[in-house]
C-alpha cells in the first residue's frame, strides 16, 4: 500500500479532529469496524477491555453526538503530532500498519499538557470508491493514566 | 523501627487545625477540609494509617504463593503478597535499613524472599528482615556489632483481610472485623455481586484535579446522578423518578445506593416539568443503541448499584458493567483514581462482548460517568477563596440512615459523620 | 453562607507573618513580600477580597441582557453579568449548594438564568438561588425540610461600577467611590484615552515566573523604561530626557506616567555619555520602519501613556497602539497578565492598519514590552536567599507625590503606600 | 503543489529557527508577504490583532535583528516538530496549506516545556527561482498563553 | 543591604523543627530531615550560607581578567570573576538596587564592570556599586538624594578560595582555612588526583527526585556501591572483599573511599556465597570490553576514588574516568547533580579516548552510576509516611572515624555528625 | 539519497526502541560506527565527552545487555516523534543527515514527560545488502538535563 496514502489518511484524521470537524470522524472507518483506546500494559497482560470500544460507525457517531450534545465538560481541543506509518504486512488489500503518535491536550484557559502518547495499530484497507479507511484502529496508549476526562478520541 | 514524639503520641484533638467545627450538624462542612494542608496530614494518620479496611488488591492479582501487589494507604506504601500457606501478608514498602523501596514495580512475584536492591538486605515473605549482606564485615572488619537484633527491624506490618475476592489491610489492631466494619446492609450488597470468581478485564489510572474527598462524597452522592449525567436520565439508567434507595451503614461510612427497573408511573414527567437539562428523552438517540443492551444478572431487578467502604473503595455494577475503584490522594488537591473492569471467569462470549461494551459507559472516558471527572475540580475551583464558608448538605433532612429515596443526600452525610469520628472534629 | 472563625474576625494585624516591617520608609521593602505564603494569603483577604476596585470586564465585553463574563478578584472566582435593566450584576462563582463553578467558561449568555451543572440548582442574573431540583423529593420521599429558607442561600454578591466602559467590582461596602478612589488627576487620565465607544481587537494572556507584585512595580516604575527597554530609547518613544512626568493619587495606589513628544534640547546626549546600553542611536536601525509611523490622536501630543489602578488594573497608550492589562496572581510566584488590545469603533481602515503593526510594540513579543516578561522573574530568582533584605527604592526621594519628571520611583512607593495601608502594615 | 516540497519547505523552515540560522528564516517568505502569530480563539472571535504582525520581508528582518541585538531574555532556543501538509486547494500556482505543529521551548538551564502548539496557515507559491516561498503564514496558536516572553519567531 | 529580625538574630536552637532529634546516636537518623520544609529553609541558612566552604567552579573556567561563573550556594545565586590582579571575587547575584539577577548566564566575560539590565546600575569586578543611571537626575528633578552613600550598598560579598584548581566560596568569616576545613587525610587525595592543569570535556545535570541529602549520603556510602552496580563487582572494579577503605576527616564532613587493585584472596567467592544480585561473574560479558582498558595513572594502584567536601562537593576517579560532581538542592524534594567531566591538559590521544569510552561508566547514562540516579528517589518514596521512623546507619560502629574497609557506613555518620553541628541538632 | 529511505530508517529506528525491541538497535549500525550522546552547549563548546559513546557495535550490544540484565531502574519506556531529515551532502554513497526529535519518556505509574528534543546529526550509509544504516550518529540534545537517568537509548 502506497506510503504516502497512508500518511495522508492519518493527516485527515488528525485534522478532523484537531480542527473539531468531529462529524467527519467516523466517516474515516468502515462499517462494521473496531474503535478500542486501550493501553500497551492491558495488552501485554491480555486484558480485553477498553476505555472506549466501537465495532460499529454507529457507535463512533454516537461518540461524537454525545460529546457535542449532551456530556459536561471544560472546553478543550487536541492537537496530534503523528509519525510515520510502518507496514507490517499486507494480504487481499488490507494492510496492518503501526503508527506513532503524539497528543497535547490544550484547556480553555490555555494549559497544554502531553495528554497521551502511543502507537495506532491498524487494520486499512480502501472502500468501495477507493478511499483508505480504518477496518480497525486499536490506539495503544503508552502509559495508563489518562487526566480528568477523554472526551474526545485519540 | 518506631520512634514516635511526645506531642504527636499524646495530641488529642480537641479543635481542627483551622479552628473549631462551624457547626455541629453534619449538613454543614466547611471548605477548607478540601484545601488545608496539616489536615491533609492529619487525614493520612488518623485515617489511612488508622482505624480503617483498605483496599489493597484482589485475590485474583496474587494466586500463587510470592504473587505480590504494591500500593498505597494514603501515603503509606504497602507490599501484599502471597504467603506458602495460602494466606495473605501485607508489610510497609520500606526497607528497615535506610528506608528504600523494597519493591518498586505494581506487582510480580518474588519466590521466597524480597531483596532490597540498596544494599541486598532480605525479606520473608511475612516482611521479616532475614538477611544482612556481610552483616559480619570482611576479614573481622566491618560488619553490623554482634549485638545487632535484626528481630527487632523489620518494616511495620499490616493486618489484612479478605472478602468476596477483595483484599483489605488496616495498620491498627483496633480495627473491628471487616464484616462488622461494614454492617450487614451494605455487606449483603457486596456479597450480591462478587457471588463467584472474577477475572480482571482492565485497569485504567483516571488522576483527578481535586482533594480525594471530592470523589467519595460524588460516588456517594445519590442526588446528583441522574441531574449531571444526561445518559442516566435520557436512557432511564437511573432517574430519581425510578424505584431505588440508598443503604447507609449504622457508622455513616460505608454505602449502597440502587436503581431497580421499574416504570415511573405518576412522575414520569418530573424532569421535564422542572425543565432539567439531562432530560433529553426524544431530543438525543444513540445511532447504535447495543451500548446499553443488558442482561438481568444478579436475579433482583438491580440494574445500577453504586457501593463504597470507607474511606476509598467502590464496587460498581451498571448494567453489566462490573468495575472496583480505589481512591488514591496525591496532596491536597489532586488524588488518582484506579479503575479495574472485571468480569466473571464463568461468562460466556456473548456476556463477555456485552461487558466490553457497556464498558463505554464509565471510565474516564464513560458516557456516564465523564462529568465525575470534572465535577470535583469545579468545587475544588468554585471553593478556593472560600475556605471558611460551608456546603449545604440537607437533602433529605440532616441525618445519615437508610432511605427508600434517592433525593437525598443521606450518605454524603454519613462519609462526613465517619470523617469527623476518624479525624476527632 | 459566611461562618467566620473568631480570631479571623478580630485579628487585627500588629505585625506582618513575616516579622515587623524593618523600616518605616516607602523607599525600603523586605524581599519576603514577594516569597512569604502567608502574605500571599492575606493579600487574598486583605487586598483583593477587601477595600479595592478590581477590574472584571470591558462593557463591550457584555452588551446585551444575560452575556456573561467570568474572571478573578485575587483567587476570589466571579461572574459579570448584564441584566434585564441593563445593569450589571457580579457574582461570587460558587454554587451555594456544595460549592461548584456555576460557569466554567471565560463568558457568554445565559438568557435569564444560570443553573449549576451539578445538582440543577439555579440562579437569576442578580444571583439569588431560584430553584432546587426535586425540593420537594419525591413521593413525600427526601427533598429539602420545609423550613429551609432559600433566600439565604447565595453566592456572595459584589458592587460594581463602570467607567469609561470599564467594569470594576469589589466585596466590600466600604469602598469608596470609583472617582474618588482613583483621584481626579489619574481619573482625568482614564477619560482622555477612553473618550468613545471602543472595539476589542485581540486577546493574549502571558504568564510570569513571578510575585504579582513584581509586575505592578514594572508598570509603575518610570525609571527603568528606557533603561531596559532599547527600543524606546533608541527610537525616542520614551526618553527620560524628554519632556513628561508622572501623577500619582494621592492615597499612592494609582499613577499615570506620561511622555511629550518635544525634543531633548540639552539633555541630548546624556544616554550616550552615561553608556547607557538601551542607546543604540546610529548602532540599530529598522528595514521597516512602519511599525513606528502613528498619528497624533488625542491632540495632546501625549505619545506615551501607562496608567495603573490599584491594586491590578492597567491602561495602556503607545502610540496609536492601546490595550488594557489586568494582572491574576496564580501563587506566591506566578501570575496571569491578560491582555486586551483595542481600538475605536470609529478606526478608519488606516488606524486599524496602523495599530495592528503597532502591537508588535507590546505583548509577550513586544519589542517593547518583552524586557518586561523576564525581568520579574530576575528579580525573583536574585533575591530567592534574600528574604530579609530590602530593596532600595529611592530614586526621587522618599516620598510619593506627583513629579515633573520620571527619573524617579515616586509611583513604585506610591504601590507600597497603599499596599501597606491595606495590609496593615 | 507536490507535497514533497512542501514538506521540505517546513523541514527547512524548521531548521533555520531551530539551528539558530534566524538571518535566514525571512528569506522563505515573499516580499510583502503576510506573517501574523494570534490564537484559535481570536480566530473564532474574528479579532485581527496578532502577538506578531509583519507584512513585508523588512518587518521580519526587524524581528531578528531586534532579538539578535537589542532585546533582553534569557538564552533559550526552539525544538519544532511538523506535522504533515494539508493542501486545502491550488489556484494560478499558489496553494493554500494547513500544517500542524509543536514547539518545545529549552530554557538555559535546560528545562523543556510545550510552548506552543498549533496550525500554520499558509499561502505558498514558487519564487521567480521557482523555490517555494511563504507569501503567507498564519500561526494559529491552540492556546493563549505565553509564557514569559516570545522572542524567537514561530 | 541587611535588616535581620530580631527573633532571626537571636534564634539559637534548643530543638528542631520537627520536636527533639530522636535519639543521640549518629546511627540513627529520623526520615523528616528529608521532608520537612522547615528544616530545609535553615539548611540554606545554617549550612550553605554560613560556615561551609562551597564549590562555585572551577579555575580553568574563568582564566582571564572578566571571566565569570554564575552558581548557588544552596540556593543564594552568586557570581564568580576573575579580577585584574589574577585574583578571584565572589558576590551575590542581586543586585542592590531593587533585586534583580545582575548576570543571568552561566557565565561570560564582562571586561571591567557588570551592569544590571533592569536600571544600569553598575559594579565593579569584586561586586562594589560604581555606577547609577541619572543618579543627579534631569534638569535638578529625580534623582538619588545627595546623602546616599553609594558605598554601602553593595551585594553580599564571599571570601574564595582556590584549592588545585578548585574553586569554593563562603559567605562566613569564620569558616577555617580549606586546609583545615578538609583535614589532612582528604586533602592527600585531592592533592593525588588534582596534580596538575585540567581541561574540562564534558558538562551534563542530572536532576534528582529526593532530598539533597540523600545523594550525598550515597556518594559517602562505601556499603552500597559493589551491592548496588553489578559493573562494580561484575568487573571487580571495586568490591568490598578488595583492598581498600574510608578516610573521615575529623570533623566528619568530608571523605575520600578508594579501591586498590589486589586480588581479593580468600573472600573471592564472599559475593557468591551470599547469592548477592550484582555478581553476575560468568553470567554477563561485555562484547566490547574497551570500556573497561584503563591504565595506571597515578602509580599507586587506586583503581577507584570516590572523594566529597561538605555539604556539596565531590571528586571522583574511576580508572581514568575522572569528574567532579557539584550537588544543589531545589526544593526539599529535589536536587541537580552537575557533571563535570574532565581530563588532563597533557592527555595524549590514546588517553582523551580512553576517557572518552570510560565516560560510560558514570553520569545519567552511567553503567555503574546509573542506579545511584534512582535509589534517592525510592527512599524519598519509601521514607513518605515514615517522618518519625529512623534510618539504621550501623554498618562498622556507631562512629565517624576512618577505617581499613568499606564494608561500614563510617562516613555516612560523618556527614551526620558535621551536619548536625552545623544544624545545631 | 532517497529521502523516503532515510524516512524508513528513522521510522524503523524509533519503532525498535519505542516498542522495546532493543536487541534491533545495533543492527541499524555499521560496526564500526559512531553513537554519542551530547548537547548543543557541549557541541558548541567544542567538549569531546558524551553522555553514551560507543565506537563499535559490540559497544551498543553491551547497553541494550547492561539494561536487559544488570542495570536497576523504575519500568519506563520512550515515545519517539521524529521530524523530516534534511540531506545536508553527499559523497561516495554517503549522506550527511541532520533530523530533529522529541522523546517522551513514560514512567511505569504513567507519567510521561518530554524527557529530550534535540537533533540527530548522521552519516548513512547503505551496507552489503543496500539496507541504509548509521556510519554516525550523534545525538545533540537542545538541554543539558537528562532527569534521574538514561537507561534506554536516544
Ligand atoms: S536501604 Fe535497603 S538494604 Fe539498604
Ligand atoms: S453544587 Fe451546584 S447544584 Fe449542587
Ligand atoms: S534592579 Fe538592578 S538596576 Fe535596578
Ligand atoms: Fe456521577
Ligand atoms: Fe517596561
Ligand atoms: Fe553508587
Amino acid at each position: 500500500m502506497d506510503i504516502t496514502r497512508l500518511v495522508e489518511l492519518n493527516a485527515a484524521y488528525a485534522r478532523v479532529i484537531d480542527n473539531e470537524q468531529f462529524e467527519e470522524w467516523p466517516k474515516l472507518f468502515h462499517d462494521p469496524c473496531l474503535y478500542k483506546v486501550t493501553t500497551a500494559e492491558n495488552v501485554a497482560a491480555g486484558l480485553e477491555g477498553g476505555l472506549i470500544y466501537a465495532d460499529t460507525r454507529g457507535m463512533l457517531e454516537d461518540r461524537i453526538s454525545s460529546l457535542r450534545k449532551v456530556n459536561i465538560y471544560e472546553r478543550q481541543r487536541y492537537r496530534h503530532i503523528v509519525g510515520l506509518p510502518v507496514v507490517l504486512g499486507q494480504a487481499n488489500g488490507a494492510a496492518d500498519v503501526e503508527t506513532p503518535f503524539l497528543i497535547v491536550r490544550i484547556m480553555r484557559e490555555g494549559t497544554m499538557d502531553v495528554f497521551a502518547t502511543g502507537c495506532y495499530r491498524d487494520k486499512v484497507k480502501p472502500d468501495e470508491a477507493g478511499a483508505l479507511r480504518f477496518a480497525e484502529r486499536i490506539v495503544v496508549c503508552d502509559g495508563r493514566r489518562f487526566d480528568t476526562l477523554v472526551a474526545i478520541p485519540f | 523501627m518506631d520512634i514516635r514524639h511526645e506531642e504527636t503520641a499524646l495530641e488529642m484533638p480537641v479543635s481542627t487545625p483551622h479552628g473549631p467545627w462551624p457547626e455541629d450538624s453534619l449538613a454543614r462542612v466547611p471548605y477548607w477540609v478540601y484545601q488545608d494542608e496539616a489536615n491533609y496530614k492529619r487525614e493520612m494518620q488518623r485515617l489511612f494509617e488508622a482505624n480503617t479496611w483498605n483496599f489493597v488488591c484482589l485475590e485474583a492479582d496474587i494466586p500463587n504463593k510470592g504473587d505480590y501487589r504494591t500500593n498505597q494507604l494514603g501515603e503509606l506504601p504497602v507490599i501484599v503478597v502471597r504467603d506458602a500457606d495460602g494466606s495473605i501478608n501485607c508489610f510497609e514498602n520500606r526497607c528497615a535499613h535506610r528506608g528504600s523501596l523494597i519493591a518498586f514495580d505494581d506487582g510480580g512475584n518474588v519466590q521466597n524472599n524480597f531483596k532490597c536492591i540498596y544494599h541486598a538486605w532480605s525479606y520473608d515473605l511475612a516482611g521479616n528482615l532475614k538477611g544482612i549482606a556481610f552483616e559480619r564485615g570482611i576479614n573481622g572488619l566491618g560488619g553490623m556489632s554482634k549485638d545487632f537484633k535484626r528481630e527487632t527491624f523489620s518494616p511495620r506490618k499490616l493486618r489484612t483481610t479478605t472478602l468476596c475476592g477483595l483484599v483489605f489491610a488496616t495498620l491498627s489492631p483496633d480495627t473491628p472485623p471487616i464484616k462488622d466494619y461494614i454492617g450487614s446492609a451494605v455487606l449483603g450488597r457486596i456479597k450480591r455481586v462478587l457471588n463467584r470468581p472474577i477475572r480482571v478485564m482492565g485497569r485504567f489510572v483516571q488522576p483527578l484535579p481535586n482533594n480525594w474527598k471530592l470523589y467519595v462524597e460524588n460516588v456517594k452522592d445519590t442526588y446528583h446522578a441522574s441531574l449531571l449525567h444526561t445518559f442516566l436520565a435520557t436512557f432511564r439508567i437511573s432517574r430519581l423518578t425510578q424505584g431505588g434507595g440508598v443503604l447507609v451503614s449504622p457508622d455513616g461510612g460505608n454505602h449502597s445506593s440502587y436503581t431497580i427497573a421499574i416504570p415511573e408511573g405518576a412522575n414520569a414527567t418530573a424532569y421535564k416539568d422542572q425543565q432539567i437539562r439531562t432530560d433529553q428523552d426524544g431530543r438525543f438517540a444513540l445511532a447504535d443503541p447495543s451500548v446499553l443492551e443488558s442482561v438481568e444478572e444478579f436475579g433482583d431487578h438491580i440494574q445500577l448499584q453504586i457501593l463504597s467502604v470507607f474511606p476509598g473503595f467502590i464496587l460498581q455494577q451498571i448494567h453489566n458493567c462490573l468495575a472496583v475503584r480505589h481512591v488514591v490522594p496525591r496532596g491536597v488537591g489532586k488524588m488518582d483514581l484506579v479503575w479495574t473492569y472485571f468480569g466473571f471467569t464463568d461468562d460466556s462470549p456473548e456476556m463477555n462482548r456485552r461487558r466490553l461494551k457497556q464498558q463505554n459507559l464509565v471510565g474516564p472516558a464513560g458516557f456516564i460517568s465523564m462529568e465525575d471527572g470534572c465535577v470535583g475540580g469545579f468545587v475544588q475551583r468554585g471553593t478556593a477563596a472560600a475556605a471558611d464558608h460551608v456546603s449545604v448538605i440537607q437533602m433529605g433532612g440532616s441525618t445519615a440512615e437508610s432511605q427508600e429515596t434517592r433525593a437525598t443526600e443521606a450518605s454524603v452525610r454519613g462519609f462526613w459523620k465517619a470523617y469527623r469520628r476518624c479525624m476527632g472534629y
